[in-house]
């Protein structure tokens, strides 16, 4: 039986009308029809990641209640296959239920300030202290945070190896003491993100994942899912913001011009192409895991959401001048597409930076994909600790 | 050939403005209540004599001309000083100068302030304000410097009026550019003195910003470039400095180079403005279609090569950011510019 | 959805046909007598049967798909073959495809040749020739593939009609892109066959043409990617590679991107035209519109990294640019399908 | 008097009419009204280079003959600065005044296969023998070299140094033994370049500009002045390849679309930037050298003439596909804005690579004019001959 009439078959013994969300999220899990590509018992079928999507329509169509995926989207894109590829089966089995139900929420604790695209420099402590490992340092460009029950957490546990090598990857309780979650404000005048600050924060060795000293590998698989999720989501055509800015020139004849005209034309054709680009991606990948292909849709996502928003608000002319508001607020959920021309507009340059800046990404598609040499480094046969800060 | 160059005098005038703004600007005032510095104004304006560089010295003016207009245009740029020079120095000033009004006078010696109210996105002349006996009832969106004017200078069908702006309802508007406030203005039956013929007057007002808003945007863009060098001169990642790296020199000198020809394309401006010549309606095209994607580039490229503190509200790019965009939409979008320019150049589409 | 990758079948299609290619191609003929390679059209059309993918077995083709006639097109555009494949095998054959007419059969097993006779720059159905009972006369410019072509297919008012190339005045023409000769084509009473109604068939064939010149140019741009590089990573300046200085690193990476959208946009214009998918316009348009501008910048960055190399004669990266721009301005370039478009979408200037 | 009024005194007392050309512009040249920045004596006036124009506008509206500018822009624009900065007196007054008037043209051998952008790498090599150089390698993308009667050139006379420190600068006579000019067909199907082979050829010492072992200090010169030379030249509005379009547009209201017009008006408003900026250039070098500004120049230059031109053929649509002829031909007077579109098209190419491609001269300005660090580089503290070829 396809997973469609799995779930249909579900649904004929789970009414969703009425069911208590959770207890019915926690159902389809427990079938396998949370994500089909996870294996039995861990909420999947072990089945290609290609007969999701219909899936997901059978439960949106019998207005099923969902998990909120904007909400958990870390969980869901890198705690998640990261946990599944290098977690322990207690820890796959302790972890990844209430993270896709939404019970819990996750962050992400990578980014330092001295570390933003050189993430191996970072520079947060975890020194073993028996069952415990012993964490302090600063992580930023941390979203979530303030919200969430776990991080996943990469920190040096051993200063006196290359930087590469002494990372351990950790789960990370955000309620246990000395843990400091400070709202950091954009450009946008919201706090999406945080600085979060660790002293002396006991993680037990259980929550580790992989081994010691493994932590850089284990990061990229988080990394690699990560550019894959952002860039990399289905949609339909005039799907994201070329689609609010196609409504506002069919709504609005009085702002249209020539020059906007074919400008508007262009940034379609890129849009429409780079759609097009992901639904081959995901083609490719149905199967297999993300490499650095996802590098090429993350590098698309952020250059047309900044070219688009841009040319709305161009379009918007004086309207473009004003503004909602400023105020300093705390949203839950992230939408690109979402509020005013001018927030899109100034959330968009955030895209080139956060999950990889264009400038790493370009780095990493011209050495990874294309073979051609690497950065000339200074920093990879040099303990860590004698780096230059 | 017009004079591209910076005269002595006029780099003069440039220290002595950036000395001044150095000291004193504040930006954390911006999100307090009352964002515009008029105490900084005051000292630009009256003790050191700028509020009326282009106005003769027989109307009351330091008898200079837009060219050091635009100087200080391009150091306010760079500070983002928020003072109300462009309503009362430029727009207010261009309208008036010429008519012999006495208000010119009193802007002038910088005792009184005033503004064009027309939306800060206006390319040409139109009214949406009547006028009836002298006096004056409608709306105008998006002010520029109107919330601290003490007079509008307001056009109708029945000709440019000078109106208290106490005599007004003004209603201030969350602006994208913190830095520049904006105010709905609304005349419900307000007095107006009669200044002359509403078309001409906004017109030469609305070429002067254009043409002058380019030295602003230019003065943005050299901020944002040399902050930009700086910051990636000490940052290090990968043990070397960002500045080490070939696509980031690149990207910077191409940068450099876009900020090399908006000097020239704003200096011409400004010359033009200043000898009134015949190519000024070419020339501040020219200025708002080059200059402006410039001054947004380099802000753009002063965000993203910042990394992830240039995203964050502690750091001043995103108010460069706001202001070089806001300015893009203000006196006409370089889109609207280039079409223009095909008029002006024979060029039809 | 749409299968966007390549099957098994079409690998196995594209290793025989650049196999053959390899082996066989010589672009020194282009300034011959001779610059097409008509033994080895033979042997790509008639041996390999590769002439009339798309036609059904019961007309004599090979019961593929235009998927696979794609794929041929980009082995085509990775080569610069001089075979007229453009002519027959796309445009002649989309356009006699679901006629029944007997030429067809002779073309999909490569007995004969043909091509649509209008000019290569083409979007929509015009007539420039006359028929009167049944004899043309008028004069057609541009014609792709006519001089080695045995039949022209010559659109009238009064129909398409099959004529004997042999029965037409054919003047060659020097063309930009040398590897794609075009002819003058002029009937002076020369007799023709009445194959069906004009407006259809050749609207069918231009459609034909832009949803699969968009997989040339894949080649095309795939060729210059590739072949450039290697030379980078050879090719040594201040005894480091070239290709280890970031600003070429990220230039071709940027490449890279562009030509995987490349991929997937022509991969879709390919499966619409095979599959005679509803939204075949805009697949084709947008397939104009989007490659045609990445095979030029990637022609573009092939000469300009290869540096003085480039820009000679000698090495062949100047006769992919060549083709890469013609590609470019024929049925139609990227702004005029970009407008074409913009009707398809409902976006109307 | 100003030199202009002396223009109109020496038309007084020279009749243009019917003069023999040659001796015409040799009387200019002892009048001091060929380069009035050049010193009394050597065809100047030690006057600023800005008054130069009006002169030349005098001789020009006189119908007097003139020098063939175009024909001799190698040694007007990188020749003659160069020797006059670096030669002896006697090297000056042997070569400038028939450099001026066009009896002697020159070329420049600097460029090789393996040096391009990399020019200190160069393998020429010239060996002391006596009073002369035996000087033997190759050259290539040598313009004019068969017209021409003088060479300046740089060689290598010491590989135990690292390669900066042994070049050295000579003036080399074309015809003498030894010298094998090629052509070199390009992209367009002209020989407008050269291969040139030097065997064996002897130099005297007296024909060596500077001291041995400055030649890459002198080439600078040379390639700063080139570089103004060809970004800077003084132009009208509408002057260069953007008036040819502009005309066509004018002229042809069929080939006219919306998109189109838009992207011509981009490259107008960018063209009529990129001359102000070259007014402004002169008007500051008017009494200085060319420094790395002139880079800027050059960039622009190159970058316009190649998207103005891929305009023009666009917007030519079907005749954009035709082309005059492929012919091998041997022009003696490069016009980047003369033939056909295509022609135009495809030379423009080579503006980002001869002369210093873009690449170099963005390094430069990053370098020299922002001050960013240097690329690393592996070839400076090395002898030449150990370097890795």
């Amino acid at each position: 039986m396809n997973p469609a009439e799995l779930a249909r078959d579900f649904l004929r013994s789970h009414d969703p009308a009425g069911a208590d969300p959770v207890e019915f999220l926690r159902a389809r899990f427990d079938a396998g029809l949370a994500w089909v590509q996870f294996p039995p018992g861990l909420g999947g079928l072990g089945l290609p990641r290609a007969l999701q999507p219909a899936v997901d329509q059978v439960f949106a169509d019998a207005g099923a209640p969902d998990n909120n995926p904007r909400r958990i989207g870390i969980g869901l894109g890198m705690a998640a296959p990261t946990i599944l590829r290098h977690g322990t089966d207690e820890q796959r089995k302790r972890w990844l239920r209430p993270l896709w139900t939404g019970e819990e929420v996750w962050c992400q604790l990578f980014s330092e300030p001295g570390a933003g695209s050189d993430l191996a420099g970072l520079a947060t402590r975890a020194v073993r202290d028996g069952d415990d490992w012993v964490v302090s340092g600063q992580k930023v460009w941390t979203s979530m945070a303030h919200e969430a029950r776990w991080a996943i957490l990469v920190a040096r546990t051993d200063p006196s190896v290359p930087k590469h090598q002494g990372i351990t990857y950790f789960i990370l309780d955000m309620t246990a003491p000395g843990v400091d979650v400070r709202p950091l404000r954009q450009i946008t005048g919201e706090a999406e993100f945080n600085e979060v600050f660790l002293t002396d924060v006991r993680i037990p060795d259980a929550h580790r994942l992989g081994e010691v000293g493994e932590g850089w590998l284990i990061a990229q698989t988080t990394l690699m899912n990560e550019r894959v999720a952002i860039g990399g989501a289905a949609v339909p055509r005039e799907g994201g913001v070329i689609g609010v800015v196609a409504d506002l020139w069919r709504k609005h004849p009085e702002l249209r011009s020539p020059g906007l005209h074919d400008a508007l034309m262009r940034l379609w054709v890129d849009a429409e192409a780079a759609r097009l680009t992901g639904v081959r991606l995901r083609q490719q990948l149905a199967a297999g895991q993300p490499g650095p292909e996802g590098s090429a849709a993350k590098l698309l996502f952020a250059r047309l959401n900044q070219e688009i928003s841009a040319l709305e608000l161009e379009l918007l002319d004086e309207e473009g001048l004003r503004h909602d508001e400023w105020t300093m607020r705390r949203p839950t959920v992230v939408d690109f597409a979402g509020r005013t021309a001018g927030y899109r507009y100034l959330r968009a340059k955030g895209n080139s930076i956060e999950g990889g800046t264009s400038e790493i990404l370009r780095n990493i598609v011209a050495e990874r994909v294309l073979g051609l040499p690497q950065e000339q480094r200074a920093d990879k046969d040099v303990a860590w600790k004698d780096l230059p800060k | 050939m017009t004079d591209l160059l910076y005269s002595e005098v006029e780099e003069e005038l440039r220290a002595s403005v950036r000395s001044l703004l150095d000291d004193r600007v504040d930006l954390s005032r911006l999100e307090g209540p009352e964002p515009v510095d008029l105490k900084l104004w005051r000292t630009l304006a009256a003790d050191l004599g700028f509020a009326g560089l282009p106005v003769p010295e027989s109307a009351g003016g330091a008898g200079a001309s837009w060219r050091e207009t635009a100087v200080v245009m391009e150091e306010l740029g760079r500070s983002l000083a928020p003072v109300p020079f462009l309503g009362t120095s430029v727009l207010a000033t261009a309208a008036l100068l010429g008519t012999e009004d006495p208000l010119l006078d009193a802007l002038a010696a910088g005792r009184r302030t005033a503004t064009l109210a027309v939306p800060l996105s206006a390319t040409d002349p139109r009214w949406t304000v009547t006028a009836a006996d002298g006096v004056l009832d409608g709306t105008i969106t998006s002010v520029v410097d109107a919330g601290t004017a003490d007079v509008l200078l307001v056009p109708t069908a029945a000709g440019l009026f000078a109106v208290e702006a106490a005599d007004t309802v003004r209603t201030p508007v969350v602006s994208f550019d913190l830095s520049r406030p904006l105010t709905d203005v609304t005349l419900g039956s307000a007095p107006g003195r009669l200044v002359g013929d509403a078309g001409p007057l906004v017109a030469r007002a609305l070429t002067a910003g254009a043409a002058l808003l380019a030295s602003e945007q230019l003065g943005i863009a050299e901020w944002c470039l040399t902050t930009t060098v700086e910051y990636v001169k000490t940052r290090r990642q990968f043990a070397r400095q960002v500045g080490s790296y070939q696509a980031i020199k690149h990207r910077l000198a191409d940068l450099w180079v876009s900020v090399t020809q908006a000097r020239a394309v704003a200096r011409y401006a400004a010359d033009c403005l200043a000898t009134d010549d015949p190519d000024l309606p070419v020339a501040a095209s020219l200025a708002q279609a080059f200059c402006s994607p410039v001054a947004m580039k380099a802000a753009e490229e002063c965000v993203q090569l910042h990394g992830g503190i240039g995203f964050t509200w502690e750091h001043p790019a995103h108010l460069y950011l706001k202001r070089a965009r806001s300015n893009a939409a203000s006196f006409g979008s370089a889109t609207r510019h280039r079409a223009l320019l095909a008029a002006l150049v024979d060029l039809p589409a």
